[in-house]
């Protein structure tokens, strides 16, 4: 092949990364105010969103969606599932659960950034993409809530409190309704109602300006990243490996069924993508709250400071690699 | 003017709504909170940023006669254990008006 | 007719509102910070009137213009008006004060969004419009703290304050030097002054993102409004009633006083909106400072929890189709 | 360090300008001035939000001598009669420097 | 309950830094930090605005046992007389929880 | 000459500032939520640094190049040398220090406001103008910092507090890693690496809507610069007529200079403008902290309240028409 996946780590957006990584490291006082961030974070989530609902919209009913939703669906079980099982011997229930739902669930910027690395390749992907996002969002959650109500039921010394532990309606109420899980799914939906009318008034928007939005998002991620790396103190390695190999481990599984199915590359490498990344938003909001008894500083440290550097910087041109080499 | 208890109440925002419920129950009367602050205890260190108001606390400060806070405390003191803060009583004078 | 205005409920920025609407009623933690509506509130502000400036800029002095202007200054004497009496014998006079300036003034949003209405329907209208909003802000405002005025110095039992009620010309100051009021005014100067050149710098800022960033805004209105819904206790029956009634009246009115004027249908159809809107953004800056006996809990959430979404889903289409019809 | 009176205001955002042409004629000196707090009391939610901050609360500390509060208190009564809120005053060390 | 010290400290945002180092090297445990306030004092207005915050207070609420503070009031009154702010000490019950 | 350089004075842009000023000046309660406007200056810090980048990607080392970073980089050594010397027997040496330091360096806005009138003009100028924006921001901080040091040292009665008076390592560190140089050079970088395709996915945001943004952000730079200017005392009248005086004096220097080494117009005007300019971002950011004994409203209120105010308005079109009329 002739040409470089690497190249990409020269994309505008993906260099403000290293730049704020560089600041947070040299310790400048530089820093995006925390409003600016949430509302980047939000812009980003409802540009996606818009943007895959309005591919929806003039698109069919395929073998290709089915086929790469069910994968979507299909990871989103597994992944939990299997991460839970390992770490559960080495750590508490409680951060074995927490940890399971980060890396079953998804990153929405990890999603992006693919996104706009697929654009800038020329490869062509499904909308239905961003419905996967979605769908892969909760599954995780709701099975770590279960199993860390599965083990506080078994260890009564932790039930003193159980007074104030949220309900389960409460806590399932919380992982549907989280503001950045419904943005997405809101802006899914209106893309896909107003379609291509819609996307004419809303592109200069939701469009056209997303790359800066993104870059100026990706620095604060940086200083953001910067800052996390430092605190990190994973005492036990394995939680270190498992940050770097989990992603590799759970791209491949994703392209070997998409293989296997017969999906095109840009919905391989994206099912890859989503696979690999760990969630640091909508995760951590309902983690911290349904499973106090978890470390944030582990799961949610791996997810922003290990694995989320990791995927945007290597990852993409990895799984792409991988992708187009399997597919040629 | 009339001796009041002033508690000054720090936890993660994401605790704000069961904060609230537990006020609501134990009809404390008024409050007034301030948002995205920062702060160190045992559970590390809060920034007051992340892109959701992740490592963003809160304060919630009540003025109450002495007789309403003892089940208030209670329950906040239950709250703390599982999510982390601080609690803080002292006495005030409260301005009728 | 082959068309149909409501299909405008299906415009993205009216169905981010929608799910603003939705996203407050499930209780999701969705939320704008507060730094970033006031942003996008002064944004539209900005960009409405130097929009207006600019293209009254490039029109000379018509009939048209002189008869709009003074339908819509009628209108915001009358309107006052007839809502104090309506209330006096209700309500508190303070009460019946702040409700007639709520209704007597106007939304710039609502103006917005009702601009965008007719762009999508290619409906023409004069930039003078835009001095219509500006002229309609203030007079009800004045009113209503005359009216209040005479109120308080009737009741010696509150006199015991008076030494800290505001002064007539602070609470006119006030409403002059507003600064959701003087920004409008001043970006209508300085498109006014600048015309096509500044357009063409200015344009990609604000017009090519305006929908976008009115989607937003719109979402967290939406947010807003359910919030408040929920807080409603509009315990007299007459003041919901009055809510979504007025609104229809004043239309109704405006819409006459044009049509005997022969005014086109855009400016029939952007008075009869202004006419019906309720201020939620200077007025209650001015009266809660002005009139602090009356209650917010009346006259604010009825403009926005009642009149508010009622003019942008429903009344809108109503209005058009009311002018089309008429006109046609 | 020196014996203060410790007051803290609790106003709606808009009514600060009066608060503060209220400190300035009673000279009392310094004053440190949060905004964007939200709240609860007699007449109902404040959320900290809106447009144009129509619902923030602010909250205004300062530390006085003793001799200067009666006026100033005088004062700050009638402000909270006409637009609500609350003064605390509670006793304090003053860190010379 | 226990009884502490509640300190608190206001400064300029940027003089945080050095304070944190402060807390730090005197080992006082927890503290909770506001930003972005604005204030009067023998400086001047402090507006709580500037492109860079350059004019933004923050008020850091430090709660300790009793003993540890001399050390800490010590490094504190020299950082105030370098770059101005205010501390104040009060009393206070701490919730164990 | 048949034009009038002060027509930019009719820039929406210049004129929001006066509306700002203007809104400052009647006590208006319009403000910009203080996140807004630190967001507004890191993306115009942002904007600036890349499009500088972009544009000498695609340029050589040039003669000009070299000529006007070595004027740049003599004038940030001979304005604070120049600035002390001329202070030192009026103020104390802190505050002289101060005035240096900021008088020496250089006023981002001013900058971008001065491209963006030669962009009206239609007249080019070198993309290592921004170079030379980055070299002039910090030499006159360091020599102001050895200056305030070394007066420092020989007065033993300040000398109490020495235990906490930040080091000068620690001060180094400030200066160059505060987050708007640090921005602003990274933006450098970083559109210098990905040239012409970094600019194309990024100019809808570092581009197009440039002119809005600077509209917003020097609105509120009138707000400030009115309020500023309410409180300006300045005893001593020899201090506001340096910084009336000094932007003329460092204008016509650098003119001078460009002249002799034979510089284009575009890059004369730019070397007189930062020359003319005194920062209050960076500088005042590091000096408070390095050199606590000045007074702020000495240094800061001179370069906020009269100097960039009078470079933006009446500076540019003056210095240009010098520019002009020499170089004709
Ligand atoms: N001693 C203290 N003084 C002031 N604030 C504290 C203290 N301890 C804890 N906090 C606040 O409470 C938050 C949560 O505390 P923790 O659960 O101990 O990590 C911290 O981030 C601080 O904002
Ligand atoms: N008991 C209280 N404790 C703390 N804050 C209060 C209390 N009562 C009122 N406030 C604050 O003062 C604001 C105005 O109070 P009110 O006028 O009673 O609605 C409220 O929104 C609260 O922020
Ligand atoms: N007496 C006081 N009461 C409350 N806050 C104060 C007082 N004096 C100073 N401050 C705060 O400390 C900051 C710096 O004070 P100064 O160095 O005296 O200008 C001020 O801007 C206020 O926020
Ligand atoms: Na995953
Ligand atoms: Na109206
Ligand atoms: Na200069």
């Amino acid at each position: 092949m002739s040409y470089n996946p690497f190249s990409t780590l020269l994309d505008p957006a993906i260099l403000f990364f290293f730049f704020g990584l560089f600041a947070g490291a040299v310790r400048s006082n530089l820093s995006i105010p925390p409003p600016i961030a949430k509302f980047l974070s939000l812009y980003l989530l409802m540009a996606i969103g818009f943007k895959g609902g309005v591919s929806m919209a003039s698109a069919g009913l395929t073998w290709g969606m089915v086929a790469a939703l069910g994968v979507a669906l299909f990871m989103a079980f597994l992944v939990p599932a299997y991460t839970y099982w390992f770490l559960r011997s080495r750590l508490s229930a409680f951060d074995a659960a927490a940890i399971a739902a980060t890396y079953g669930s998804v990153s929405a910027v990890t999603f992006i950034a693919a996104v706009a690395f697929l654009e800038q390749q020329g490869v062509a992907f499904g909308g239905y993409m961003a419905v996967a996002l979605v769908l892969m969002e909760s599954p995780a959650i709701i099975m770590a809530v279960l199993l860390a109500n599965t083990a506080r039921s078994r260890n009564p010394a932790s039930n003193g409190d159980a007074a104030v532990m949220p309900s389960a309606g409460k806590i399932l109420h919380e992982a549907f309704t989280d503001g950045a899980h419904l943005l997405l799914l809101g802006s899914l939906a209106i893309g896909f109602i107003t379609g291509d009318a819609g996307k004419k008034v809303m592109d200069p928007f939701t469009g056209n300006i997303l790359k800066g939005m993104l870059a100026f998002f990706l620095m604060d991620m940086g200083l953001l990243v910067a800052s996390r790396i430092r605190e990190l103190r994973l005492n036990a390695k394995v939680l270190a490996a498992f940050a770097l190999v989990a992603p590799l481990i759970n791209a491949s599984i994703a392209i070997g069924l998409a293989y296997a199915l017969g999906l095109g590359v840009g919905d391989a490498f994206l099912l890859a993508v989503l696979s690999a990344s760990a969630s640091y938003i909508v995760v951590p909001a309902v983690i911290r709250y349904a499973i106090p008894e978890a470390n944030p500083s582990l799961y949610f440290s791996m997810s922003i400071a290990m694995t989320f550097p990791f995927n945007i910087t290597l990852g993409l041109p990895l799984y792409f690699a991988a992708v187009t080499t399997l597919w040629s | 003017m009339e001796p009041v208890k002033r508690i000054e109440i720090v936890v993660a925002e994401f605790v704000l709504p069961d904060l609230f419920e537990i006020l609501k129950r134990r009809r404390t009367g008024g409050y007034t909170v301030a948002t995205g602050l920062s702060g160190r205890g045992d559970r590390g260190v809060q920034t007051g940023e992340g892109t959701a108001g992740e490592f963003a606390n809160a304060c919630v400060v009540i003025a109450c006669p002495e007789a309403a806070i003892t089940d208030l405390l209670d329950d906040v003191r239950k709250l703390l254990k599982l999510y982390g803060g601080m609690c803080l009583v002292s006495d005030a004078m409260w301005l009728k008006h």
